[in-house]
């Protein structure tokens, strides 16, 4: 299935794009952030410590046991900063 | 009910008007870029979209929980000058704790569920991203 | 910080024209007269000298308790029309937990220690006097 | 001495005058309260439940045993519902 996975704030400057499309078989976050974090060194040291970092299917809060199939976008983000 | 996203600035007084007609009590909450540190700016980056539906969705929900009669978020992003306002809630309801706590509550939740990253500018150029605060996470655990 | 005791209504938005300045957080609080069991007005008595020494005295003691850049009071007495703000609190800080406190901090004092009196207007004519309610009485405890 | 004595609200319709001057030896509230019942049965009537009454001497909150020597006017009022 094909993905769009969007970073933001320091994940998207660290791994130097704001979204990029993927074509994953992927059944949980957790199988896209390994397959992820096999494209770059950028990408493996932005998604190193998974504890700084939220994720979002298909803007929806989630976390990494979450179900990948059926999903368009995966975004991986810092913790929010709002107010 | 209303939820308003955009980088320009807003008119309080005017989102205001005739906010909360028929109500006892209404509350406000205005959150302003502090120049702390020799700060100039803040440039906030959002989740086109998700921003848009959480907070909606979030408004929803204290409308729901404090039985408001009107609620309405404002929040801007991009570059944002020290001394501006960055963000409101407002809040309406028969008495006054409704009102108090709802706003409270909506604060609470944006400072920490909402999906804005925060950037600081200083008269160097921009500095770090703004951690999120423990405290801030904390504060969630009240409601 | 300002006080204000008076007849006439107020322009919240001339008041708060840059009310804050230089801090991070704004509380507002504006209460409105609700047309409940077919009110059509309130009127308000006050204690002319002794209102407004005591208004700012408790305004002195939110700004010194909460550390308040600054804070504002504006109550009005005489007769108020239903739907019409009867008053408003603001307060500025640094940061949110003082602004909401402090805002919350004076209105529960305002509801039972500021000497004012209510009396409800139908259309009828003149109904009784507004009893002090218990709940507003323990609100105060919490300070 | 004289004191200049205020009512507010119910008490003030009650009594039927907004304040009065008085002279008096009191020396606390209390005592006044007794000089000033006995100036009508609309005065005893209203200043009957004193749990209902409340005192400012001076324009400070008081209670009833406030010492009156040196003041100069007294109020007496329902409990407030201002807001």
């Amino acid at each position: 299935m094909t993905i769009d996975v969007l970073y933001f704030a320091w994940l998207r400057e660290r791994i130097g794009v704001p979204r990029e499309r993927v074509d994953t078989a992927a059944a949980t976050v957790r199988d896209l952030v390994a397959e992820l974090s096999a494209r770059s060194d950028w990408h493996a040291a932005a998604l190193s410590d998974l504890s700084a970092v939220r994720v979002a299917v298909d803007q929806r809060l989630g976390d990494l046991d979450a179900p990948l199939p059926g999903a368009r976008e995966v975004a991986f983000f810092p913790p929010m900063t709002g107010g | 009910m209303r939820v308003l996203v955009q980088p320009e600035p807003f008119d309080a007084a005017a989102l205001l008007d005739g906010f909360g007609a028929g109500a006892g009590a209404v509350v406000t909450f205005t959150g302003l870029v502090r120049a702390d540190d020799g700060l100039v700016a803040l440039e906030l980056e959002h989740y086109p979209g998700m921003t848009e539906a959480a907070l909606t969705q979030h408004a929803q929900a204290a409308m729901d929980r404090f039985a408001l009669t009107d609620a309405l978020v404002v929040h801007r992003h991009g570059r944002i000058a020290a001394g501006e306002p960055i963000m409101m809630v407002a809040t309406a309801a028969p008495h006054r704790r409704a009102a108090f706590d709802a706003a409270d509550f909506l604060m609470d939740w944006l400072k920490s569920r909402a999906p804005f990253w925060k950037r600081e500018i200083g008269p160097e150029g921009p500095r770090g991203w703004v951690a999120a605060k423990a405290e801030d996470e904390a504060a969630l655990d009240r409601w």
